[in-house]
């Protein structure tokens, strides 16, 4: 039982990452896949975040009566982290309309030529 | 109790992701991502990650679905059907689940302070920043000075995602006369963006000054800053926003940030320092740790508020000339 | 304190059917007001987190979550203006 | 005390009618009369919750900061209803007696 | 003065340069700054070569925090090798962009080129030089999206898609890194390279800890590359301008190359990873796969730049197939082929590029005859194209030279014939390449054009790096004795590596 009370956040967290990364391989339309790409990597940034979580601590930020707080490092991390996301998420959409203009179409099965395939 | 809401919480994450799978409406799906966004910043929240949550919120919520609903306006609203069997990606997605499974089983317990993590390196950052750097947030003084290389690394990942958007799509060209567009018929709209829109610049001035003292910093002020302008386009037309933030100005100012922020590193150099150190900035280390990080953070800012702007600015800029077609 | 826990709850639960909402909706309109509703919702839900957790000071996340809400309703309302062409047609969804 | 017991019963006042909205969300008949039902519970509910919560605080930043989300969120929040309502009138969609009164076989 | 901060500087100039040439706005004046600061890391690099061999490590604490709390930029023979092929790399490059993207890229595109350009230069050089995971994984990103830009600038509509499965592909890679190290950061509770090796070495096939090295593995191998995961190489580096092509075929993959070394050698310890968990097995089979598969693969394309992007990931295979020799001496080789390789085929897609200039077609018809049309460029796509294929007295001799030795020390005779195998695939890729240019009439692309040769600016870095190829394959002292000390730097134990700091 306390097997599953340390882990049930991390499993779900798999699960979460599992949905995104299956959106990513599986869309047929580029704008999902880039949505799928983002709930990937939004999973995991709560990976990470779940390390930084102390029980009974309190944010990272000093006050008056705390005493535990949580750790701050992975909070830096995912800070950068999420801001690389959206900017690959920018770059990505701007090459969707791209393709959008010259091929007529955002589906992948849609290209004519197989080379073209993503 | 934040264990119990960490569950529900990630329970609805769970069925949202599931929704977003099977959802061939493409709106639908972006509504659904925002949502997630949004949940995922509250178990942030729950997590103690307030300064993860305020970007998480105001970057994955905001910026990126308008983003997202901007490609959408030009490419679509329905997916097709594919045809090509889903079985190697279930495949795929299967043994990586396991092995992700797998590795969570010698995991450290969820939320044991005894856990490596908190027992390393983050006890210094947790009891000597304060005095160190004298901030009361340890996530600023981490981000902006003992990993400082991070963030500016992430500068240039913002810079660099700007120049990519602006090389795919261009900047509109700034409209000799502003008319107003966009949400025509909406009245009470209009008026109310317009009193929301000073307010939401004031707020970011806080967050950008306040993120020494509480969640926030010069990335998060930059991305609301954006949204104030991106509501005034939304509402009242791209060419009246291209009056007010010139967009040619824009990539002078994400060229500036990104050097104010590289040039307080250099400038340690002169006055016998590493790169970004910022004890010699003044005669006090504190003192110069205060000054290193509000430069920086005004470069982050910046840099932030101007590539974003110009990649909505690119987005909208498109869907205008395609409605000209 | 257990007004607070009991407030938080609540609200917590209004905001999953607000999402049972979103998730499941007659209409694009239907989907919108949920997802409107469960915004609004999550702001306020921050709000009360934070007096939950003794933290009240981080209360400028719940304005960040009203502003982004706002803006996320214009933007989709936009979208409806821009498409409204060979839109109007299609508000019954086959989800 | 008398504090605390008032903003426990705004807390409450606001929980239940954050309830009836979203049980409105469900059960109305048709689009318009559940914009309805979301808004103004909306609002009702969110100047309850954050008095009760102003009343918690010892009325300093945080209750400046609480007043304006408070603002905020009564500006923004019937605003973007109503936008949402006209839109979707412009959209096409009808109430519930427009659709009854030309087809009486649909019963949606 | 500066000679302290020179660890920091190839990261820190061009990552200042890139938004100079934004504001200073005008085509020539972006292109001269931008070789002049790629020039000058190259300069930087090459002291920090000679210094990295003298003194055997760098290292530099950024903010003056001492790691593990601050970010450490960690430079040991390895990585000042890679940097100076990095750099060096970059410089020709851009001396070459010059007339290259006037008629490739769109004029008012050339400053967001040299500053896409600059900041992936920025990103590789601080991957080769970083000794913090985290920071790893930020510059790969930065050298990524600016990489997703540089590709998606060319003319062809194809490269947009080529692009995009280039940034899918590549995102997920760094999702992978980003979950190992997350993994590694769980157990250990640090970030830093040095640090994060020393912790490791207790946690002696724990769960955890195999599974990030396994994700951290599959994310490097799909920036590099490596067999399965190569889908997004080939028309990236077709459709990509050929400017780019240059310099993404002979650094980008080479630097995650590094990676995996860095990932395999200094954090996780050879030991652990080859000897418990077996990798090298499948390093090995991955390799030769890929050099079969990718090497069969190029002698049946008909686009130039194809063959060669397909013959970039059968050279990976050699690489690869160098580290998974389990020796110093396979190490070596590996590392010398990065280095190696970077000249070829640095020297190959310029000439390509030259080739496209003229006559507006990379089509291997478009090669018929050009051997009396453009000699100059031939003749160095025929020398940088021997060197591909191994003949001796050239570079790719020498490296090709020390894997066979590396694998016949250990008694591994059939990798040593299947390496010499792969190389007869060489020759066909490219015999079919040059016999077009010299022993066939014009084809219908070129006969009615008046083809010139290529411009001097495009000649001089082409024939730069074909005559490294030839100076490096005959006199190979410095190239082998670098590469030597890096893979002995490498092997040793993680323990006195710490002690050296």
């Amino acid at each position: 039982m306390s097997f599953i009370v340390d882990y049930y956040n991390y499993w779900i967290v798999v699960f979460l990452m599992m949905a995104g990364f299956y959106i990513v391989i599986s869309a047929n339309n580029l704008v999902k896949k880039i949505v799928g790409l983002n709930i990937f990597q939004t999973s995991v940034f709560m990976m990470y975040i779940s390390i930084g979580k102390v029980s009974g601590g309190s944010a990272p930020i000093v006050a008056e009566g705390i005493t535990t707080y949580s750790n701050p490092l992975p909070h830096v991390l995912i800070l950068t982290a999420i801001v690389v996301g959206v900017a690959t998420t920018a770059v990505g959409l701007a090459l969707v309309v791209r393709i959008k203009r010259a091929y007529g179409t955002v589906e992948e099965n849609e290209f004519e030529d197989k080379e073209d395939l993503i | 109790m934040a264990e119990f809401i960490d569950l529900v919480l990630l329970g609805m994450l769970a069925i949202t992701a599931l929704r977003v799978i099977f959802l061939k409406d493409l709106f639908a799906v972006v509504m659904l991502f925002g949502i997630y966004s949004f949940l995922s910043a509250l178990i942030f929240v729950n997590l103690d990650a307030v300064d993860v949550a305020f970007t998480e919120a105001s970057v994955g919520a905001g910026i990126s679905t308008v983003l997202m609903l901007g490609t959408l306006a030009l490419t679509g609203r329905k997916e097709k059907t594919s045809n090509h069997p889903a079985l190697l990606p279930l495949l795929v997605v299967g043994v990586t689940g396991a092995a992700l499974i797998y590795g969570s089983l010698d995991m450290p317990p969820f939320g044991d302070p005894n856990n490596p993590a908190h027992q390393h390196v983050a006890p210094r950052y947790i009891e000597d920043s304060p005095q160190e750097i004298g901030l009361p947030n340890m996530v600023t003084s981490v981000l902006a000075s003992y990993r400082a290389f991070d963030t500016l690394g992430e500068t240039a990942v913002v810079f660099a995602a700007a120049i990519g958007v602006l090389s795919l799509l261009g900047l509109p060209k700034r409209d000799r006369q502003a008319i107003e567009s966009g949400l025509k018929s909406h009245l009470v709209l209009r008026v109310v963006a317009k009193l929301i829109i000073p307010l939401t610049i004031l707020f970011a001035l806080y967050v950008q000054f306040h993120g020494d003292y509480g969640p926030g910093g010069g990335f998060q002020a930059g991305v609301i800053a954006a949204a104030a302008i991106i509501l005034y386009a939304l509402v009242l037309g791209l060419p009246m926003a291209t009056h007010v933030v010139q967009p040619a100005l824009l990539k002078t100012l994400a060229a500036l940030g990104v050097l104010i922020y590289a040039g307080t590193g250099v400038a340690n150099f002169f006055l016998g320092g590493n790169f970004l150190d910022y004890n010699m900035l003044a005669s006090d280390p504190v003192a110069g740790q205060h000054i290193g990080i509000i430069l920086i953070e005004l470069g982050v800012g910046i840099t932030v508020f101007a590539a974003m702007l110009s990649i909505f600015y690119a987005f909208a800029g498109q869907a205008e000339r395609t409605n000209i077609q | 304190m257990l007004a607070l826990a009991a407030t938080s709850i609540a609200i917590l639960s209004v905001m999953a059917l607000a999402l049972a909402r979103a998730l499941r909706a007659d209409t694009v309109y239907d989907r919108i007001l949920g997802v409107n509703m469960f915004g609004t919702k999550t702001a306020l839900f921050i709000a009360v987190m934070g007096f939950l957790s003794g933290r009240p000071d981080f209360l400028d996340i719940a304005i960040v979550y009203a502003l982004i809400n706002f803006i996320g309703m214009v933007a989709v309302l936009r979208f409806f203006e821009y498409t409204a062409t060979d839109d109007t047609q299609n508000n019954k969804e086959s989800s | 005390m008398i504090l605390e017991t008032l903003s426990t019963l705004f807390l409450v006042l606001g929980a239940f009618f954050s309830f009836t909205g979203v049980i409105g969300l469900f059960k109305f008949p048709d689009f318009f009369t559940r914009v309805h039902a979301a808004s103004v519970t909306d609002s009702i509910a969110t100047i309850l919750i954050i008095f009760g919560l102003i009343l918690r605080t010892d009325f300093g930043l945080v209750a400046v900061k609480l007043l304006f989300i408070l603002i905020f969120m009564l500006l923004t929040s019937p605003t973007a209803s109503h936008a949402l309502a006209k839109s979707a009138r412009h959209g096409g969609l009808l109430t519930l007696a427009e659709t009854r009164a030309p087809k009486k076989e649909d019963n949606d | 003065m500066l000679e302290q901060h020179f660890p920091v500087l190839p990261i820190v100039l061009p990552l200042m340069a890139a938004p100079i040439c934004i504001l200073l706005g005008r085509s020539q004046l972006a292109w001269l700054f931008a070789t002049l600061i790629s020039g000058l890391s190259f300069f930087i690099s090459v002291a920090l070569l000679l210094t990295t061999l003298d003194q055997g490590v760098l290292s530099y604490a950024l903010g003056g925090w001492e790691p593990p709390w601050g970010i450490e930029m960690r430079i040991d023979v390895a990585s000042a090798l890679v940097l100076c092929v990095v750099t060096g790399i970059s410089s020709l490059v851009l001396v070459y962009a010059k007339e290259s993207i006037a008629k490739e890229i769109d004029r008012s595109q050339h400053t967001l080129f040299y500053a896409a350009h600059l900041l992936c230069l920025t990103g590789l050089s601080g991957i080769l030089s970083t000794g913090d995971a985290f920071n790893l994984f930020v510059f790969l990103e930065i050298s990524s999206l600016a990489t997703y830009t540089l590709v998606s600038l060319a003319s062809d509509k194809r490269c947009l898609t080529a692009a995009f499965r280039y940034l899918v592909m590549g995102t997920i890679g760094a999702t992978f890194i980003l979950i190992g190290v997350g993994m590694m950061y769980m157990k250990t509770g640090t970030l830093n390279m040095i640090d994060l090796a020393a912790r490791i070495a207790e946690f002696d096939g724990n769960r955890t800890v195999n599974t990030g090295l396994a994700f951290i593995l599959v994310g490097v191998s799909i920036k590099l590359a490596l067999f399965p995961l190569h889908m997004w190489l080939p028309p990236a580096y077709t459709h990509a301008p050929s400017a780019v092509s240059a310099f993404l075929a002979s650094t980008a993959t080479k630097v995650a190359v590094y990676v995996m070394v860095r990932f395999i050698f200094t954090i996780y310890g050879a030991e652990y990873v080859f000897y418990t968990m077996s990798m090298d097995i499948i390093l090995l089979v991955l390799a030769i796969v890929a050099i079969f598969k990718c090497s069969f693969m190029a002698t049946v394309q008909s686009n130039v730049k194809t063959v060669l992007a397909f013959s970039s990931v059968a050279q990976i295979g050699y690489m690869i197939l160098g580290i998974s020799l389990v020796s110093s001496a396979g190490l070596m080789a590996g590392l010398l082929h990065i280095f190696n390789h970077a000249l070829m085929k640095g020297a190959l897609f310029m000439a390509v590029g030259a080739v496209f200039l003229r006559t507006g077609s990379v089509d291997i018809k478009a090669f018929q005859g050009l051997g009396r049309q453009m000699p100059l460029t031939m003749a160095a796509f025929a020398i940088a194209g021997l060197s591909i294929i191994g003949v001796p007295l050239t570079a790719g001799f020498v490296s090709k030279w020390y894997l066979v030795t590396a694998a016949l020390e250990q008694q591994h005779w059939i990798i040593a014939f299947l390496v010499l195998i792969g190389s007869l695939f060489a020759i066909v890729y490219i015999g079919r390449i040059l016999e077009a240019a010299y022993f066939q009439k014009p084809s219908e692309i070129t006969e009615e054009k008046d083809i010139k040769e290529a411009p001097l600016l495009m000649l001089v870095p082409m024939w730069i790096l074909v005559l490294a190829n030839i100076y490096f394959g005959i006199e190979t002292s410095v190239s082998v004795s670098a590469a030597d000390a890096a893979s002995q730097w490498l092997t040793q134990p993680t323990a006195t590596m710490g002690a050296a700091q």
